[in-house]
């Protein structure tokens, strides 16, 4: 008997978990305030009672410690589950994340076995400044070694979380704070959706088509998919038809997707809440220039993402840099009445 | 060092406008964060209000922060935690501009950039990190300035007890003693780190023990005590000043509010705030100077007024002040822009 | 009198840092190994003897304490160079990189000056694997707030250094092994070039076209670009004329000349030693495929770069791995080859 | 803890062992990276010959490696550093796949994916890293694990006085600490880190003493020998074995090589390494054991004899495999190939 609820993504979350953590003794979690406060997004919300201090383990602030930890009990056959608390943090750690974690199984010819799942906060929106309120997976995707999931939802949330756990290899799981359904932010509905209270895994590397539409693609990720579905809504109702694709992995990247849609539809924009520059929104706008032999486009790529500057506080000035909904529906007619010169031509 | 009666009412009155700016803006926070104002189903929204996102307030904390800005000139640099009001006001910080940042605004220390976290005056060397245990690598550059630069300035680094587990303390207290460099770190131990108490996260008793690693000087202050904080600093300052390096004191204080406005503060025993109150360093300041005639009812009551006067003309101003343009978000990456920002298309 | 001589790359850095030491004295560096030792690369090699210990320091292995000093000295009005040894160490460090020193100036709102030049060697070739031979120039560039310099020569990299030093910025300036003229270590012989005795500031932002060609554009940086200038020579045999563009900077980024040039040839190419994915290659592609407005192509962009995998050790992996001249020359042939399908459309 | 007979003997052929593969190494290092065979105007190519890359030999240090090792099993783990080969041996990592891993051959530990400064092999539970204080973590985590899985089993972290300033240094021994996990950190401390001597980088002179710090014991090693160092660290590792939690270990030993093969040593005083070279533990090892009887004649030339039989074996091997096929460079990101590794065009 299969139930559905709605639940938020944090509850979806800390439910995979939970269902993993009992299947199988070897999932632990540690992390800064995730014990008797639940994680400071929810992620790990009631997992102390259920599991216990020996398998739920408060941390001190030492991310370089207890994330290398994480890496050296995976080595001894435990299944360690870790969190940095904001992503933005990364610079204390970076070291033990992407020249051990990420890379021990490569030097080691592939003999060492790293079952680690690294959940971190990305995303702002909410006024949290410069240093709490970036996204970056387009620097842990830039890496090798890391599978990279960014979920949008609660359903892929549980999913993926699921597939992460039981993956042998290190995943980062980049959960949204802006799509979390904290009882103390505001957040993106659609983010809230049914979940089956059984098990099930979401495989990696497989985007979701998430609205059918002909005269252009949206490629998006994490809180920006709840934006584009919004956008998207409203762009049907001047009868612009709009593709949204949820990439939900970037290691593995579903590039196939991608390249189907855009073929059909001949219009591309990537909408994107990391730094524009060399990160996710140029990968797919690549991915695009690399197959003009098979992809033929009516418009010119276009890259809605932060414009290359921290990200401010001040609420119209952090309003202005992150993309919204409005920004997409303007991308969407800007590239409905542009033109490639090739087009232009024929 | 015995304080003189200019620097004890400094003291008194620089706490008591501290704990007043912070109680304002426990208030203020709140305005336009709950319901029935914001998204259906929520009991609180962080980003709405006038002031948004993440705040920690350092009520409780004073003494930490006058006891040791006691002691510190313009010259002097301070480098703050994500919990920096108590310390940019002792060290000077103009209210108004602070208050118009935390704001967002125009007007702001940083044009409404940095935010609550992120305050930076340059007059008054002031500046601050979100990032636990920030501060102690940058202080540690300051004093390295100062050294260069042939002066007898100093730095402080502040840092709460849960910063003592990072790495950047280490590395910051080896580099400050092999190079003696003029630099007072500052342990505020508030026993809780978020949600983690000391006691889980810190395998010794008393940080300032870990001093004797560096073979500096390590001081402890078991008191959250404006006094004891003052007067067991004094030698630190001092060799410092004397160009013989770095100090570690730690001092035992109390967090009166969560760990940031809207904690439900679940991990705290029932009652533990209130009793910690009763030890409230400010009262307990004023009864001292005037027991020792330092301070007359009047002087008191004449500090209370001009402080919260002070504390509710920056908020006006804040208030007031304008936002920035949107546009604005695109300049300042670099200070003569060449960077790849590039507005949203 | 304008004299010049042939120097190397190391030659030229160090040259470039004593004028500007003599000049300022406010200038001076910190980093391991950088007094008696001159640098594990030679970047500051005599310098200790020039200027003495209190202004050439070595430190401590303690990365996040010397280089978050070198941000607390800069506001306070010094001028720190600072190396980090590797740019692959950077995870130890990255905190007070990319959160401090790439940010203060921004949440100041622009009061915050910080005038510090972060040398770092990067590049690989020589088997020194996984941990000592990336690039990670994209994951600099990714995130705003730090200036990003990558020379290809001796001649720029004096130039370059020169700016570098007098920038009231914050500029990270990674030197590639292989073209530093090091005297244990095979080199591209290209990156030693004329160098005037007298001090010169090269503008950040301008690319260099080292070659014109009409056929396709080859944008490339750093030791790569050396492999270019011998791919152009040999595909030139071949009656193909490729335009070679060293990009210089990666921030600020000087679009404006690779879309002239790939306006003009209509091919683009882009050599990188960085990671494929999410990072530089990805970024120029990005820029044509947002401008195929002005830009018309005969064949869909190409990209060379290490193809998501960690640096690998043995010789052989490793060359794989790492684009070499052959490469480049293959990738030209095919690009050459191909076409849009709107060109075949045509 | 008084060892027997036939730890002291192993310890005595690892040793032996050791040093000739270090010796043997620094010679077959050498092929290929001279002129005329490279580069015009170049003196020495790190990137040629057999054996490319850096290469960091530990001769002189063999008492850590086997003073520690001597007393763990299979089921204990060994994070190594930069400097791994000494580590390895004593650890019991197969000779014939480290020397072929340094030989960049495909029947190497990691197939030729990691050289010299990363060999890994499970059935040893021995690691290592290029990057200075990165054992340190690891080792917590095996740690951990032992103590998760109910054994006494332990982990061990080397590491190099140059990497106790290191942050991770720092978070690590506060973490295992505080969990009592059952680790043992073991400080190398051969006075030169590169080019930068202790007295330059280090605040104290004994890293041991940082044990204080963590409330755990701390041992200093003032000799670089083997005995000393066996019998200093018993206790730390019967303490962790009991589940009492880690100790900090700092052993005086000496670096008879440079940093990295090709250095050209300006830095050290004249006749230094001749110094260091005339307290060689090896000879003084086996006088010990030849005084005591412990030893004849004829067990020492068979230990010779045989330790070096296995070297050479192992070079041969290494010489004789052959190389991975370029393609498999694009294997083994993940244990199951999910990357985004995809071929150059
Ligand atoms: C490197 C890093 N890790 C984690 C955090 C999240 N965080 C912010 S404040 C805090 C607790 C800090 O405790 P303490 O240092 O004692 O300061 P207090 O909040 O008590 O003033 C944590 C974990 C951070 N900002 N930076
Ligand atoms: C984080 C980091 N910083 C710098 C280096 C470069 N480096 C490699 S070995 C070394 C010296 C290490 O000294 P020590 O720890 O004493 O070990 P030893 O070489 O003496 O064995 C340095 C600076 C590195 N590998 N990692
Ligand atoms: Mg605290
Ligand atoms: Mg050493």
């Amino acid at each position: 008997m299969k139930t559905t609820r709605i639940l938020t993504m944090a509850q979806a979350i800390s439910e995979g978990i939970a269902q993993e953590m009992t299947r199988d003794a070897k999932v632990f979690v540690m992390g800064e305030d995730i014990g008797s406060y639940g994680g400071i997004f929810g992620a790990t919300g009631g997992l102390l009672d259920k599991f216990g201090k020996d398998r739920i383990m408060d941390t001190p602030i030492s991310e370089t410690a207890f994330i290398g930890a994480a890496t050296g009990a995976a080595a001894a056959g435990l299944r360690p589950i870790v969190e940095l608390m904001f992503v933005d943090f990364f610079g204390v750690c970076m070291d033990q994340i992407y020249n051990h974690l990420a890379k021990n199984t490569y030097m080691s010819g592939g003999h060492v076995k790293l079952p680690v799942v690294l959940t971190t906060a990305i995303g702002g929106g909410y006024s949290d400044a410069a240093q709490h309120s970036q996204c970056l997976y387009g620097t842990f995707a830039h890496m090798p070694g890391i599978k990279v999931v960014v979920p949008s939802n609660a359903y892929d949330a549980k999913g993926l979380m699921i597939s992460a756990i039981r993956d042998d290899n290190p995943v980062m799981f980049m959960y949204h704070k802006g799509i979390m359904g904290l009882p103390w932010m505001a957040y993106l509905e659609g983010s809230s959706n049914a979940v089956p209270e059984e098990a099930y895994a979401i495989p990696f590397g497989k985007a979701k088509v998430l609205q059918e539409g002909s005269d252009i693609t949206i490629v998006s990720i994490s809180q920006m998919v709840q934006k584009a579905v919004l956008a998207a809504r409203e762009l049907a109702t001047q009868s612009i038809h709009a593709e949204v694709i949820d990439l939900r992995t970037l290691v593995p990247l579903d590039t196939e997707t991608v390249l189907k849609s855009v073929r059909k539809t001949g219009r591309l924009l990537v909408v994107d809440e990391d730094y524009l520059g060399f990160g996710l929104s140029g990968e797919i706008a690549a991915l695009i220039a690399e197959n003009l032999d098979t992809v033929e486009l009516h418009a010119p790529v276009i890259r809605l993402a932060v414009p290359n500057v921290p990200i401010p506080y001040s609420r119209p000035l952090e309003q202005f840099v992150i993309p919204q909904v409005a920004n997409i529906v303007q991308a969407v007619q800007a590239a409905m009445l542009k033109k490639t010169a090739a087009a232009a031509h024929a | 060092m015995q304080a003189g009666n200019e620097k004890l009412l400094w003291m008194y009155e620089k706490m008591v406008e501290i704990r007043y700016y912070e109680e304002t803006l426990a208030a203020v926070y709140m305005e336009g964060k709950l319901p029935p104002n914001i998204q259906k189903g929520l009991a609180f929204d962080i980003g709405a209000g006038p002031v948004p996102g993440e705040m920690h307030l350092a009520a409780g904390q004073e003494p930490v922060a006058v006891g040791i800005c006691a002691h510190l000139s313009d010259d002097d640099t301070v480098v703050g935690t994500h919990r920096p009001h108590h310390f940019a006001i002792a060290k000077g910080v103009p209210l108004d501009a602070m208050t118009a940042e935390i704001f967002g605004k125009v007007t702001g220390l940083g044009k409404g950039k940095g935010g609550h976290m992120h305050l930076f005056d340059n007059a008054h060397k002031f500046s601050c990190s979100g990032i636990v245990g920030a501060s102690m690598p940058i202080a540690c550059g300051a004093a390295l300035a100062a050294k260069k630069l042939g002066t007898n300035w100093l730095a402080v680094a502040f840092f709460g007890e849960g910063a003592a587990n990072q790495g950047s303390f280490h590395e910051s207290m080896n580099l400050a003693a092999m190079w003696k460099l003029p630099v007072i770190f500052v342990c505020e131990d508030n026993q809780w780190a978020i949600s983690v108490p000391k006691s889980k996260a810190t395998s010794i008793e008393w940080v300032a023990d870990r001093a004797a690693s560096y073979g500096m000087p390590g001081i402890r202050v078991p008191e959250n005590d404006t006094l004891q904080v003052y007067e067991a600093v004094a030698p630190a300052i001092a060799r410092a000043r004397r160009g013989q390096g770095p100090s570690l004191i730690e001092i035992k204080t109390d967090r009166y509010f969560g760990h940031f406005q809207g904690d439900a503060e679940t991990y705290r025993a029932k009652g533990e705030v209130a009793r910690l109150r009763q030890n409230d360093p400010i009262p307990k300041f004023a009864q001292l100077l005037k027991d020792k005639n330092f301070m007359t009812m009047q002087d008191e009551s004449d500090i209370i007024f001009k402080t919260h006067q002070w504390v509710d003309r920056a908020f006006a101003f804040a208030r007031q002040s304008g936002y920035p343009s949107a546009q604005d978000a695109l300049k300042d990456v670099f200070v003569s822009d060449h960077s790849n920002a590039r507005a949203l298309t």
